[in-house]
């Protein structure tokens, strides 16, 4: 039996990610945690998950560690090339993509993100990375699972900027705006597992992890989290520390 | 008939204020040889297109040659952020058009196949596009489906005056291969004028093989430049790997001005081509490192 | 995971009434086994949409076993008309909808990008326009560009039910390669579901060769038959040639019903499988005589 | 010196094609005289004309007679492979086809070509190729060039189907009905050349062929011309006949 001391916060986050994944889904990858996550799902109940990364990629095997979608090492063994507006088009507009992983600066309470900019306490802005692909992800995945670290500051009642849409103002105001795609569905953190109240749009706290408390979780929020059963994230099994550690990530980028 | 010319003529041919389509894709078959030229024949007022940026827009940026920018973001994956694109954007020195890589992509395959517009349903609901429709003269709309009465983001052709885009491989015709994915695809077809720098130009006539492999067609192109290495220190799928080394070296640069400055008079004012920049960055040791495995393909 | 299936199964799953596309286009790569299949377990009240009308479609329209055609015409290049389309067209007994080429191909190309409609300049001024205003339940609307104000034709989202597609190799996960021009891969990707026949199935991995040469990705494919010389007597470019003697032998039949009656009697009714069928047409012999040069690839 | 009895009158009417066609042009070519002309004009003043085949073939050069561009021979040496909508979007419908070849049924005194359907005297219609691409080259091509035999009732004053337009109902109606390609440039028959007045947009007779008179030509069409300068056709050079007969169509498939 796993022990809290025995995995890393960035392992059960890995895992946390893999089990929202299930067989023959298709999933829009990027670096870092979502793919450890898909690959772990690939390695365990997931064997046919299919892999699309937007530069034109589906079905790749990596067996070095990448720095991106664009380093050809996250290419190796793909099973298919295609232009942007293939991947994007034909999977993500088609409205074939299961779960698409998403990430950024700020999410709100109901689930949208910010990847673009942030406002400076003395005026003026400070510009990052922007949507790339991933305002298309969370307008048109069929659900999406957000990796964020838990700050107060990352969680603030309302992004600065509306990059990536979630449930936009909540209710049915995503759906209103014409979005096809099912919205945000987790948002994966170092200290807990949230969801999103169907009716409301707004974020809830499903699961804390091992040795976090709810207080904890609430204190790294910048909003009124919905708080109802609250259950403590399933640990990892020996067999996914194992392929996380020896096969999947042996270098420790992603997972230390 | 061989469209093959010196890259000094090629990047001549480049008006002052073009709209350029640019084939990188963060650290991927930038066409950095020609956006080096680029900058030593002091290029200015240009407009860049580019679904995700990438190093060579960077570089363009930092030299202060880009007035607009129409893009859906980027980083340089792990080595970094585009310092110089997000510091132009937050001071304002640039105009910026934001998009979403898909939407953006949508524009130039409306471009490429000569359609007014495309009609989609991604962007809705974000500030991505309350701002496109409050620019000066929108190249996005909403409107709604007349068959089934869904909204949807109208996004209007783009044809940039020219596609920079960078090939491991050409005829000198122009018959372009490229290996692996091909996300500058649609950009490089919706301009009017495709020039090319390739790694390698091979010739004699194409077997069934290599027509098969072909990405983009001669008839569309108007110049082709032999420039081995050419997307140096990105990497080019079949032919040599990124320089992570070179890489950071320029990401700590661009972290200031300053820095920025000492590395364009380094490694291009400093410089009278692109042979003499791959000299600096090791010469054929380096580049002999950085030669793709036959089987991997990096 | 394999998908391989065997031909009754395949064709078991296409329901009556249900959208085909069907991927011949004239005398080339039409899945020829695939209908064979269809007449005998007597399919009906189809909807045949296809780009260029097709062999295949010819015969299964000669069958009875379609209700409606989408198409934009064809014929069998020389060897003669689609003599059961257009007499079917002619009396009456089928419904038509008539496109341009382009404009059937836009559809599917929507279609395949989840874009609910692609406005384009094709059609305009058109009696084949006229008639699809006409429809009950028109596809085609007129409108307007929202930047230009330019008149645009509106083409609605084609998404067949099915699409069938032959190809010359595919893995068993349902990776093709198609070699020469690809004239279906838009309609193929524009359905709900891929069903492919196969001439040959390759296993292992894939080769980064073969993966650049993969044109529909096994994600999007359902289910795979392993037919070989599955386009007889229509051709597959590097694989075999099309049988000039059997498609005239069609082409005589075609032109009567009477005759027609008894080509479907001999070649498709007369016979349990395709396999029966390729001895009918004079077995290894004649498929020898068949086979493709390897450098002409025909 | 070429004299008339030297040549057939498939090959003059390859060889005005042939002339119609200047070099570094996109052509989009079909069987038969197109292909012929085009090839005729390759190995003459147009050396880097581009042939695109509707089908997603761009610059093959056949060495065998095929039956249509699905015959694989039609393909040989082609440089680039593509869609359906490669060839007919990236090339023609961007507005980047120079010339586009067409036939059919009728032609009328506009240039509007029928070829999919004519009525039957005792009611109802026979059907036939329709549309293909011809309504796609014929809307979008900079300029088409039809070629017909020269028939009355394949000349009737107005078509009985409308399938690729000309210049509809003349003057700028073409224009208004928001047609982006040029239209017809000449009409090639085995009697004469015609072309069209660019204000009325009507058809026009500029050449006979010789030993053809403007008469015979009268007599042959179902409409009303315009004559003003009409000119004797240019026979074909003996390079031109010998071009034809050894290299482009030694088995004299498409100029006997």
């Amino acid at each position: 039996m796993i022990k809290s001391g025995d995995y890393t916060t960035r392992e059960l986050m890995a895992v946390a990610g893999a089990r929202e994944l299930q067989d023959n889904q298709n999933v829009v990858v990027g670096l870092g945690l979502p793919q450890v996550a898909t690959e772990l799902a690939r390695r365990t109940h997931a064997p046919h998950i299919n892999i699309i990364l937007e530069i034109g990629v589906v079905n790749p095997a990596p067996i070095e560690p990448t720095v991106g979608i664009a380093d050809p090492r996250f290419w190796y063994k793909s099973e298919y090339f295609t232009t942007f507006v293939g991947a994007m088009g034909q999977f993500l507009h088609r409205g074939l993509v299961d779960v698409g992983f998403l990430g950024g600066l700020e999410v709100d309470m109901y689930g949208n993100l910010n990847s673009t900019l942030v406002e400076l306490p003395g005026g003026g802005i400070r510009h990052f990375t922007g949507s790339g692909g991933g305002n298309d992800i969370a307008s048109l995945a069929k659900k999406t699972l957000v990796i964020m670290p838990h700050q107060k500051r990352k969680f603030p009642p309302k992004v600065s900027y509306l990059t990536s849409p979630g449930y936009l103002q909540g209710g049915s105001s995503r759906r209103e705006a014409g979005l096809k795609g099912g919205g945000p569905e987790k948002v994966i953190t170092d200290k807990a597992v949230l969801g999103f109240d169907k009716k409301s749009g707004r974020m809830k706290l499903l699961s804390v992890h091992p040795g976090v408390t709810i207080e904890e979780v609430i204190a790294h929020t910048g909003f009124e989290l919905l708080i109802e059963e609250v259950t403590t994230t399933a640990p990892p099994t020996e067999n996914e520390i194992r392929l996380l550690r020896e096969v999947i990530d042996p270098l420790r980028m992603y997972i230390k | 008939m061989t469209k093959i010319v010196p890259m000094e003529e090629a990047v001549a041919a480049i008006p002052e204020g073009a709209l350029l389509a640019l084939g990188g894709f963060a650290i991927a078959r930038s066409p950095v040889a020609f956006v080096h030229e680029m900058i030593r024949q002091g290029k200015r007022n240009l407009t860049i297109a580019q679904c995700i940026g990438a190093f060579e827009t960077d570089l363009l940026v930092g030299a202060g040659a880009v007035k607009r920018l129409i893009y859906a973001g980027g980083t340089l994956d792990r080595p970094g952020p585009l310092h110089n694109i997000n510091r132009a954007i937050a001071q304002g020195t640039i105009e910026v058009s934001e998009y979403s890589g898909f939407s953006l992509a949508l524009r130039f395959l409306a471009g490429s196949l000569g359609l007014p517009y495309l009609p989609a349903y991604t962007l809705l609901g974000s500030e991505i596009l309350e701002r496109l429709l409050q620019e000066k003269n929108p190249e996005v709309a909403l409107g709604e489906c007349p068959f089934t009465g869904e909204r949807v983001v109208m996004l209007k052709a783009l044809q940039p005056d020219y596609a920079i885009i960078h090939v491991p491989r050409s005829d000198p015709q122009g018959n372009a291969i490229i290996y692996g994915p091909c996300w500058d695809l649609e950009a490089a077809l919706a301009a009017e004028t495709i020039i090319l720098t390739a790694d390698e130009i091979f010739s004699g006539e194409l077997t069934p093989q290599q027509a098969q492999e072909v990405a983009i067609p001669a008839p569309r192109v108007k110049m082709v430049v032999h420039q081995p290495y050419g997307a140096h220190p990105t990497s080019v799928y079949g032919k040599y790997d990124y320089d992570r080394r070179h890489i950071d070296e320029y990401v700590s640069c661009a972290t200031t001005p300053e820095g920025m400055k000492k590395y364009l008079d380094k490694y291009i004012y400093g410089v009278s081509c692109f042979d003499e920049y791959l000299e600096l960055i090791g010469g054929l040791r380096r580049i002999q490192e950085l030669a793709a495995d036959s089987l991997k393909k990096y």
